[in-house]
């Protein structure tokens, strides 16, 4: 081979130099067949080491270069620039982690030196077969969709129509709003939800840059980033958007009514034809098809009876929008854990047993009971209440996680309970996790107030008495784990804190738009810490509870990075694709189409006329599934091809003793 | 893939003696099963509480607390864990290593399932009149004459025979029970 | 349909009504028992509190004996302690190598041998509710339970632990209901319905033990129950022959009669009562049984029609709206 | 080091998204695990070319791990069941030719299972140092040869099929 190998071993302070003796790598490095330079430095990410580098292109006319330091997740891109910066092509650059890989990891000195020389010899190996590459500039386009409006989805969407972006804003329900919009008051500063939200969906109703889309869903997505194809399914509303004034009178007169288990999470009514709440955003009403006498018996039409602008539209069919977007945000949300699952606690046998969001609808005062906390007898004022924590949370028979929200709206709840009423309220938690700004002093806000605290998970709740205190009550049985001893306690009223969980559909959603959920059905961030917003899938990015359980806050300063980002990239004009893709050489593939259907982002087309297979660089994120499946190796994978693997596995094994005669041609092994 | 617990020897013997043990090292003191438990209100101290004396290493407290022979073997604590910690089987671990060890106060349940599994081993067959018998002559005897009538109805509605019933295979039985204490003791 | 019959130290005797009801039954239903030859005591809860591998050996030798009823591999125990010890042994030595290395060498030195896995472990109401059916049961009724108030009494250990495998809920479990309700009976929403019996406590601590029967009766009465349904003879004998201790203890006076499905399903297939062993119990249901045959009222079916001032909220699940 | 201890060498090939992250954590939170592995990082483990792996035997590779993201948590969605399906057949087919098992593995471990990892590599390390050095062709001859092997094929493939995905 006749390349001119540069070798860089990093001390990294002792990091490395304290554990491997990098004197030694170096000499060992500098005898490996092809290198030609071979040196050990204090730190190589300093400028100072990298400086190095490039002198040494320039002056020796180096043509490959192998960097002995950390993992290639912290410099690779250090040390590309570097080689770029002297003119060398970034992808003729390797990194070996020598750091996290050996010396962090080993603790004898000796077999950290032979583990180095064998993954040094494998970086030298390899470095001499890999290819110039360079990365392919393609133009992005300046629409946005974002999918789910609730507080994640609004905000995203106003941060990139005020910077005077085109944003298209999907929502599946008549309104949008989200489950913020359902609250009373948010805490801890216990303002009212409804007061700072509908200001921002106002907004969105009127911002031009914004086309909303509610009642409607994302159908299909093509296309890569900068350039996605989606199309929309806008259901059929049954009423027209253009002549609709939004006067309400039709649902007036609609004579059928029916339990709204949406908005008013099944506590209140609404008509067959309706609007989820007064300030609903747009302002359009919709008819429910299943519950409406006209599409039940083919009589009533109250409705376009009464219309002034003759707006009801029967026969209005759903429609097809297709879209073209640059980058697309999914902040789908949250479904609420369904408590009947937890039998113990009686909710949906028990009448006065009810969920946080019931609770929140009761609270509210455009709830179904005006804002008056009562029992379900629609009357009563309950004396006592207790809060259940963590319903379907912490839990491994429903879901494992905490849903970090639960703990701080019941002591908001607690503190409404007793701003309204003249009840005791009593809080059943395992842990009260309090974490944020001013979060842990709005518990001791309400411990002040007189909210009662037991520590305890409750075991269950039923009304059947052992003793005549408890005829006619709810009884909580559970362990004081603070006293060690079990208590039955009384109650009017039960509220169960039932945690949040992914949306029923979202590895469906999440497949559509070609991104990954967890085990547990959250969607995967591209990294846990530095990257929460995007996703491995380029121009998707995600915000809110999609991506795992979070208060109001973090949702929407998800929304608003998940927005920055985007503007970043419509701002630069183009995205640069990287060249780690697969391609097919025509000559070799026997179009067997083995490939096609391995390409979960349907990169392989089958080109019939040629009879051959063919892949969309574009669409291609450079697995290397197919390249490894191809039985003709037609496929060649840039930047991992079957040579530059086989040579590094050569150079790990350069020590290794074969297989008694397992006869593959000796490797040379340095004098 | 579990450290074993070098400082806390107890907790590695009460795990390893129960089926499914290894689960206790999760427990997070949620009290779940002392709200559940159903004799709970008369156990020295409740399941949680001894879940955590067992991580404290409390190894003779917790063998004569009277909390596992309180146990009624109703589950609802193994269902209801959020950890899915199997506490009936690890209440009846604590049983075995506290009879072994001879280490209870109250005899009363220890000889209980003795007694009862005295006349298993002897017939294989259980014998509720002279279980309850002799079970009452030790440890109640007064307590017979409240269930006074209750005896005398199912005796006289022939409910409770008045011998136990023997198995064919005896032999072979004794012979399998004596191979299973055997192999019992070298664990 | 053949089944595998396991009838367990307490129906020889204590519970000889389970057993004769359950024969009654089963014949009339179609069900063919063969009984386990020479089976022993499953030790109950005693043995697995002193020795582990006795405990499971013991157990054991009833699942090898079970094998030897050639092509039957679904087994039957009307004792839920007998169902939940085979079913459990069963599956423990599936999972725990160790332990089935044991056991497999103490059989051996009896002889015998058992397979985890190749026998399926079944209940008595199980198999009533899935093989049988609803359907079957209902028009077998001769003379339906009419007017009866019975509460049906699962207790712990056919409930629980659940195996997963589609058994009920273990906290508000419906199986017996749905049953009672098909022989016509009137079932009340018994809320102790899965509660525990108290097992042995009558025989550690006679205070706890009482408590626990206490509970269960008095929620009974409660709901004007006039029989106690059970499936499980440990139950019966804590709730029928210790109601009168209890009863003295506390200084009540419940009198509730507490019998097996069985005997109710006998008699509303027309059977004699003595034929289903009634009688044997402490708490006579001759009082309760008179009511069997007078009319009642249909009860109301689904949620009642909403009333203009009725300010009541609606019940969850009752939703109509769009998801 | 010791000399009559055997030291095996394991080729380990890590997902870049997940397992090679693991390497990196176990690294950062200094977890100390044997050095007889040997890396190579791939951008999926669906990248793990069947060829690969005997190749690394072939040089004298004692073992090889084929590490990725856990099912469903895949970054390319779905390729780690490609890898799940490939390493069944190979096992497999290796197991027919006569090979240990214990020598290939197949190892998740999500970017924050650093433990786990060092843990896992830690046990095949011990298990493959058990076994002692490959003697693939005599194992090959012993066993029966090609014929043998080959005629076991279809049925291990339909076996390995049958992996969920």
């Amino acid at each position: 081979m006749s390349e001119k190998v540069g070798v860089y071993i990093c001390h990294c302070g002792s990091n490395i130099a304290g554990t491997v003796d990098v004197v030694e790598l170096a000499k060992f490095a500098g005898e490996l067949p092809g290198v030609t330079v071979s040196r050990e430095y204090k730190f190589m990410c300093s400028s100072l080491g990298q400086e190095l580098v490039a002198e040494d292109i320039k002056k020796q006319g180096l043509t490959r270069v192998v960097v002995g330091a950390c993992s290639p997740h912290l410099h690779e891109k250090t040390f590309r620039r570097a080689c770029a910066t002297a003119g060398l092509n970034p992808y003729l650059m390797q990194m070996v982690s020598l750091r996290e890989q050996v010396s962090w990891v080993t603790e004898d000195k000796a077999l950290a030196l032979d583990k180095a020389k064998a993954m040094i010899s494998g970086g030298v190996r390899r470095v001499q077969l890999q290819e110039e590459l360079e990365p392919t500039p393609v133009p992005v386009n300046p629409n946005t969709l974002v999918v789910g409006a609730g507080v994640a989805g609004i905000q995203a969407s106003l941060e990139l129509a005020d910077a005077g972006y085109p944003v298209f804003l999907v929502e599946r329900e008549p309104s949008i709003g989200g489950h913020m919009a359902q609250f009373d008051k948010t805490f801890p500063t216990l303002d009212c939800s409804a007061c700072i939200l509908t200001p921002k969906m106002s907004d969105v109703g009127t911002h031009e840059k914004i086309t909303l889309l509610s009642y409607a869903e994302v159908e299909e997505v093509t296309g890569f980033v900068g350039n996605f194809h989606v199309r929309i399914r806008k259901r059929a509303r049954g009423v027209d958007e253009v002549d609709c004034t939004g006067c309400g009178i039709c649902i007036e007169k609609c004579p059928r009514k029916v339990v709204d288990d949406v908005f008013e999470a099944g506590m209140g009514y609404r008509k067959a034809i309706y609007r989820p709440f007064p300030q609903a955003v747009p302002k359009f009403p919709v008819i429910d098809r299943a519950n409406c006498t006209f599409y039940e018996r083919g009589t009533c039409k109250a409705c376009e009876k009464f219309c002034p602008t003759n707006a009801i539209r029967f026969d209005q069919e759903d429609a097809f929008l297709d879209l073209d977007v640059g980058n697309i945000i999914l902040a789908t949300g949250w479904d609420l854990f369904d408590a009947r699952r937890l039998s113990q606690f009686g909710y949906g046998r028990l009448a006065n047993v009810f969920t946080n969001l019931e609770f929140e609808r009761l609270c509210n005062a455009a709830g179904p009971t005006d804002g008056r906390i009562v029992l379900r007898d629609g009357v009563t004022e309950p004396k006592s209440i207790a809060l259940v924590h963590c319903v379907g949370s912490r839990d491994k028979k429903t879901n494992p996680q905490c849903s970090a929200v639960c703990c701080m709206a019941a002591l908001k709840f607690g503190h409404l309970v007793m701003e309204k009423t003249q009840a005791e309220v009593t809080s059943f938690y395992i842990d009260i996790r309090a974490p944020h700004k001013n979060y842990e002093e709005f518990y001791d806000r309400l411990q002040d107030e007189g909210m009662h605290f037991v520590r305890g998970r409750v075991a269950e709740v039923t009304d059947a008495a052992r003793l005549p205190d408890e005829e006619g009550k709810l009884i909580v049985q559970v362990e004081d784990t603070l006293i060690g001893k079990q208590r039955r306690m009384p109650f009017d009223m039960v509220v169960l804190m039932s945690g949040l969980q992914p949306r029923a559909d979202a590895r469906e959603v999440g497949l559509r738009f070609g991104i990954s959920c967890s085990m547990d059905g959250w969607f995967t961030e591209r990294h846990p810490k530095l990257d929460p917003v995007a996703t491995m899938t380029d121009g998707i990015f995600i915000a809110g509870v999609c991506q795992g359980p979070k208060d109001i806050p973090d949702s929407v300063a998800q929304g608003a990075a998940a927005a920055s980002r985007i503007q970043g990239m419509i701002a630069r004009g183009t995205v640069m694709i990287e060249p780690v893709v697969a391609t097919i050489h025509e000559e070799n593939c026997s179009g067997c189409r083995i490939c096609n259907n391995l390409c979960p982002f349907n990169a392989i087309e089958f080109l019939a006329e040629k009879s051959v297979s063919y892949i969309n660089a574009a669409l291609c994120k450079g697995c290397g599934t197919c390249v490894a499946a191809c039985p003709a190796q037609a496929i060649t994978g840039a930047h991992f091809n079957n040579q530059q693997i086989n040579a590094e596995i050569e150079g790990l094994l350069y020590d290794a003793v074969r297989g008694n005669g397992g006869a593959p041609k000796p490797v040379a092994v340095p004098a | 893939m579990h450290r074993k617990s070098a400082s806390n020897p107890f907790l590695e013997e009460v795990v390893a003696t129960a089926p499914g043990g290894d689960a206790l090292r999760t427990c997070l003191q949620c009290g779940t099963c002392g709200g559940s438990c159903p004799s709970g209100p008369d156990m020295d101290h409740t399941p949680r509480m001894l879940f955590a004396m067992i991580n404290g290493g409390m190894r003779e407290p917790v063998l004569r607390s009277n909390t596992p022979w309180y146990c009624v073997s109703c589950y609802y604590c193994t269902v209801r864990c959020p950890k899915e910690i199997p506490i009936t089987e690890i209440m009846y671990a604590l049983k075995r290593l506290a009879v072994r060890d001879g280490l209870y106060d109250d005899s009363t349940a220890p000889d209980f399932s003795k007694t009862f599994i005295h006349w298993v081993e002897d017939y294989g067959r259980s014998f509720e009149l002279g279980l309850m018998g002799v079970h009452m002559i030790r440890h109640n005897p007064f307590g017979a004459f409240k269930i006074m009538d209750m005896g005398v109805g199912m005796v006289t509605k022939g409910r409770m025979g008045f011998a136990p019933t023997r198995i064919k295979a005896l032999d072979g039985l004794k012979r399998i029970l004596a191979k299973a204490k055997e192999l019992e003791a070298q664990t | 349909m053949k089944y595998s019959y396991f009838p367990g130290c307490s129906l020889e005797k204590n519970a000889a009504s389970y057993d004769v009801s359950t024969r009654a039954v089963a014949s009339r239903l179609g069900m063919q028992f063969t009984e386990v030859e020479d089976w022993n005591c499953c030790g109950a809860t005693e043995y697995v509190s002193l020795n582990l591998t006795a405990a499971y050996s013991l157990i054991a030798r009833n699942l090898a004996q079970a094998t030897k009823n050639a092509g039957l591999d679904q087994v039957v125990a009307p004792c839920s302690a007998c169902y939940l010890n085979l079913r459990k042994a069963d599956k423990v030595l599936g999972q725990d190598a160790g332990l089935a290395d044991r056991v497999g060498k103490a059989l051996a030195a009896g002889g015998l041998s058992y397979k985890p896995g190749s026998l399926h472990i079944r209940h008595l109401l199980d198999v009533l509710y899935q093989d049988i059916g609803l359907e079957a049961l209902g028009a077998a009724v001769t003379k339906p339970l009419s007017g009866l108030r019975i509460a049906p009494y699962y207790g712990c250990m056919i409930v629980r632990p659940s195996f997963h495998n589609g058994d009920d809920d273990p906290e508000y479990p419906t199986s017996l209901d749905k049953i009672l309700k098909a022989l016509g009976a009137e079932v009340v929403d018994y809320p102790m319905k899965a509660h525990c019996c108290g097992g042995h406590m009558t025989q550690i601590s006679e205070a706890s033990g009482f408590e626990m029967i206490r509970r269960l009766i008095k929620g009974a009465d409660d709901y004007q129950t006039d029989v106690i349904a059970t499936i499980c003879p440990m139950c019966q004998l804590n709730l029928d022959g210790f109601q009168g201790a209890m009863n003295r203890h506390f200084s009540t006076n419940y009198h509730i009669p507490v019998l097996y499905f069985t005997q109710l399903i006998g008699l509303a297939m027309g059977m004699a009562p003595k034929d289903v062993g009634i009688g044997d119990e402490i708490v006579s249901s001759a009082k309760a049984l008179i009511k069997i045959g007078t009319a009642v009222e249909p009860e109301p079916a689904g949620p009642p029609k909403r009333k203009k001032d009725d300010k009541s909220l609606p019940m969850p699940g009752r939703g109509g709206g769009v998801a | 080091m010791s000399d009559e201890r055997f030291e095996p060498k394991i080729i380990a090939f890590l997902c870049n998204w997940c397992s090679y992250r693991a390497a990196d954590l176990a690294g950062t939170a200094r977890m100390k695990y044997q050095p007889n592995i040997r890396t190579i990082r791939v951008m999926c483990s669906g990248r793990v070319d069947p060829s690969f792996v005997l190749k690394a035997f072939s040089l004298g590779a004692d073992g090889v791990m084929i590490a990725g993201c856990h099912p469903g948590e895949c970054h390319y969605l779905e390729q780690n069941y490609k890898a799940m399906r490939r390493y069944e057949m190979l096992r497999h087919t290796l197991l027919a030719m006569g090979m240990e098992d214990h020598r290939l593995r197949l190892q998740w471990a999500s970017a924050a299972e650093g433990k786990a990892l060092s843990e896992a590599i830690n046990e095949m390390i011990e298990q493959v140092r058990a076994l002692g050095p490959l003697n693939w062709p005599g194992l090959w001859s012993e066993n029966g040869g090609h014929q043998a092997a080959i005629e076991r094929l279809p049925h291990e493939h339909a076996e390995a099929r049958e992996v969920s995905a």
